[in-house]
């Protein structure tokens, strides 16, 4: 019987499972971050985290950081790098994941933080930053968000942030490599079928139903018959991701 | 040799005009040059192009006084709290009045800056392939590596009218020390027409020369320097000012509404005669002490003799 | 953490192997890795490709000693006497061997670097078109700007399997602090396969970390830290040693001939075990104390506090 | 009656002449890095220099450089700048004048410092380190060299540094503004002709006569008629060099 955990705290560490050791990582905020703290501290402890900032630092900040620019992220940081030269890593091809998050994701991993609605109904969104350059640049990438049926369409109306575009091929087509590798939900994990690069369920959390996913999926999502089940956190992991984010302002 | 010391108020009336491209908040969630964007808005200075990679709440707060016809950015909201209000607005409703928006990402709005800093046309990058952030921005577009023959995608020189850029130190003369996470800002410093800094410290010139590595920009390419104490709040800049998060918060909240924006403005900028009142106003109101430094974090010196 | 620290002859011997292409003297006519040269010497590594903008002296001596099949270069000879004599030799009569020389500009050589850095496969530049310097480098080809229509030159990448840099101080981490006029030194850092600091002191990674924006380049792209007081004599490494401009005025008459560079090599490279022979050499031949650095002048400290 | 002068010094007065106030100048070592201080302490006290190392600084440095990357030019300079900071001001048109050598220059400005001789007894040279750069990029360009008939031909063997090319037009086909406005050596003041971009006599030093011009010139060069004597150096203008090079090591 494990311990109570909450959805995010499972997304968390299941983002975590993605960082290999000794990797060089992209960390946003919120959730990628505790991720790369939660990995650092178990399987992956040479895994390297830079932020998208530029900011590089080996421990974490002496307090918790609201932006990646929180003065406590500089404060003994082994490097600060302009954006060029972390964009620069990111190009040049040493950075191995990425962690993006949208609020819009199609069938085949686009992303979209652009505008989503309708015409007479648009709602107007913050916009790339730099979630382009990690989709088109990273290694490979990593899309944690919720799992909502509006969040979860056929096709985003806008290509944001590219994924594997209308299928196999598609990527090379553009001059692009990598690609989306895991999509993790509050319901699921999903990867890419490597012949259509399609999104397909790779394992439904504790509780959760295909049907409830496929409710939740914009379009006929494929859920493998008798998907496995999600690894769960344990103690110690728990243990982590709370040390690191003791209000539970990005976990919970 | 001459002085470009300005106060605030004449820096911005000399060296920002109506309809010009101003990049602004290029070291992304920090130095971000309140201050100067206060001052902005009571001069009323409209018709701006605005440009920086993200834009943490200051592209927000201009839109939504009115002084902007144009945004270049990557990303334009509040970054603790998610959405800019006034952004949406102007974009889903033409409030204060329509918005155009030119779309970049991080990496090529930095090769955008990049390229006129270097006196080129374009650089060339690897990203925005395939997005249809391209369909968005006539400066992006594909074209084939004369090498290789691979596709890249050119991004088109933007040289601003003016960079505003907060620093922590700077002399009379214009140079300037900044440190930190730096983003785009040196990219910003070389590729504008002017530059204007606004600085927390003015300090003597011999205290730039001692670490001339840390120079941001030299003089020659500096119209003014303007001092301002706190002129980031509520952005950091590390030694000198931490995050006013609730500011962040606050504003979230108070600006959700025309009204409540306008109520805002009256309070925290139309309403002070200067950023000088604007300080006042952070004390009287006890935010100055969180904000303040609680422990120096020294360098280790870098040694120039010989 | 994993400690890259290495001796010098360790450092070379695991990540410097023959034929391979070694960016050296990044930074113009100081922070030259001489120490560094003078073990490849030793260590008789030959068939390399040297890059570099610049090549105050430490080219001509690798081409003399016959560990160089090919410079890629905007200069090479000796920045204080003008001629290189090796060089000559090589290019003029092959002795020692034939060298194959790749002529750059200052500017496209830091573009070629830059490109590689950048990962992207060139970079435009405006320089070096009507020059007969593209015909003696195929990296080189103008072509036209995607917006402008105007003619570029490209500049393809260049990316050495090897950067071996001089700096003043690194942490056995492979995190770097170097001050100075820098050259073309970060981009050869980022572009390199393998980075190799030559350090003249070793310091703890807080030493480092008190100033992150001196950092020349993170641990993880740096394969071996080597310290090596001195190492870069007889170039000037600010704060720690300065140039021994008499040196390089001897190797110029000593290198007139080849008989006269043999003996040199004999005396002041092969004929010493390792760089403490050579420092303990250079201290009873009482060159030490001209090159000592005299008075110190120490950075106004920067404040990292928050 | 002027105090004596060295044919270096009156070529270090000639070329501060070509610094005008409040411009930023490429200065490099020897004669032009004196020319700039000479003109500093003279007629343009606002003129910016800019090494090509990208060393830039108000003050002249505590003690005499052999080369521009010299500890003493370090200490005390407003920046320390990358190449690629340095070589951006030059090619974004901040740089209003350029000063280089050569070891042979023709009838049309273009400057070769790479290989001179013919095939089987060729002898090479330096290369063109930043000299190509100043050459391409710099507003105008001031070239300061001996003249001897071996150096001045009537075509380089190798264009190291781009002048006119091969006359008129040219630098436009190329894709080059700017372009060499003075040619300074130790007999006479050169421009180039506004029609024909060749470079023609503009002063002769004094003592100079038109036929020694023509005799160390590899090509019919043209004289005019009566030509102007260049102006000389007063007292303080030797005052001045001879303060900044006691030794007399750059400019006798």
């Amino acid at each position: 019987m494990s311990t109570p955990y909450t959805a995010g705290e499972l997304m968390i560490f299941r983002a975590a499972r993605e960082i290999r050791d000794r990797e060089l990582v992209f960390v946003g905020m919120r959730l990628p971050l505790l991720a790369y703290l939660l990995a650092r501290s178990t399987h992956a402890p040479r895994a390297v985290g830079l932020f998208e900032n530029g900011v590089l630092r080996d421990q974490p900040a002496a307090e918790p950081l609201i932006t990646m620019s929180d003065p406590p992220n500089l404060r003994g940081a082994r490097m600060c790098m302009g954006m060029e030269t972390a964009m620069g890593l990111l190009q040049a091809g040493h950075v191995q994941l990425g962690f993006i998050g949208g609020a819009e994701i199609d069938r085949y991993g686009n992303l979209n933080t652009t505008e989503v609605g309708v015409d007479d109904a648009v709602v107007r969104l913050p916009g790339s930053g730099g979630a382009c350059d990690i989709a088109c640049l990273a290694g490979r990438l990593v899309v944690v968000m919720k799992h909502e049926r509006r969040r979860f369409v056929e096709r985003v109306r806008h290509v944001t942030s590219p994924g594997y575009g209308t299928g196999r091929g598609w990527r090379d087509a553009q001059g692009l490599g990598g690609g989306p590798s895991t999509v993790i939900t509050d319901k699921a994990v999903f990867t890419f079928h490597p012949r259509t690069r399609e999104m397909v369920v790779s394992s439904l959390h504790p509780g959760v139903t295909p049907d409830e996913v496929r409710a939740l999926t914009g379009w006929p999502v494929v859920v493998p018959p008798d998907p496995p089940r999600t690894e769960e956190p344990s103690e110690t992991d728990l243990a982590v991701i709370r040390r690191y984010d003791p209000e539970g302002f990005w976990s919970r | 040799m001459e002085t470009k010391l300005y106060t605030l108020p004449e820096a911005i009336s000399l060296f920002v005009r109506p309809g010009d491209t101003v990049a602004m908040g290029t070291a992304l969630e920090s130095l971000i040059p309140f201050a100067a964007g206060h001052e902005i808005v009571r001069q009323e200075i409209g018709d701006l192009t605005l440009v920086g990679p993200i834009s943490d709440m200051l592209f927000d707060l201009l839109i939504g006084a009115g002084c902007v016809r144009r945004v270049v950015a990557a990303w334009v909201g509040n970054v603790m709290m998610g959405t800019g209000y006034n952004f949406r607005r102007a974009v889903e409703r033409g409030a204060p009045h329509p918005i155009e928006v030119v779309e970049h990402t991080n990496l090529t709005l930095q090769a955008a800056l990049k390229a006129a800093a270097q006196g080129l046309p374009f650089l060339p990058t690897r990203t925005a392939l395939g997005s249809t952030i391209l369909e968005r921005n006539p400066g992006l577009k594909t074209f084939r590596c004369p090498f290789t023959g691979q596709t890249l995608m050119a991004v088109s020189a933007l040289a601003p009218d003016v960079a505003i850029l907060h620093v922590q130190r700077a002399d009379a003369l214009g140079n300037a020390h900044v440190w930190g996470n730096l983003g785009v800002t040196q990219e910003a410093a070389f590729a504008a027409e002017r530059v204007i800094l606004v600085a927390d410290e003015v300090v003597a010139p011999w205290v730039i020369s001692s670490d001339p590595n840390r120079t941001l920009v030299p003089g020659f390419r500096v119209a003014a320097v303007a001092e301002a104490r706190w002129g980031s709040h509520p952005s950091p800049c590390q030694g000198y000012t931490n995050r006013d998060d609730g500011f962040y918060r606050a504003y979230h909240g108070a600006s959700r509404t025309r009204e409540g924006f306008e109520a805002w403005l009256d309070r925290y900028v139309r309403g002070v005669e200067d950023h000088g009142a604007y300080v006042r106003l952070l004390r009287d109101e006890g935010r100055l002490a969180g904000v303040a430094v609680r422990e120096h974090a020294y360098t280790v010196a870098a040694d120039y003799g010989f």
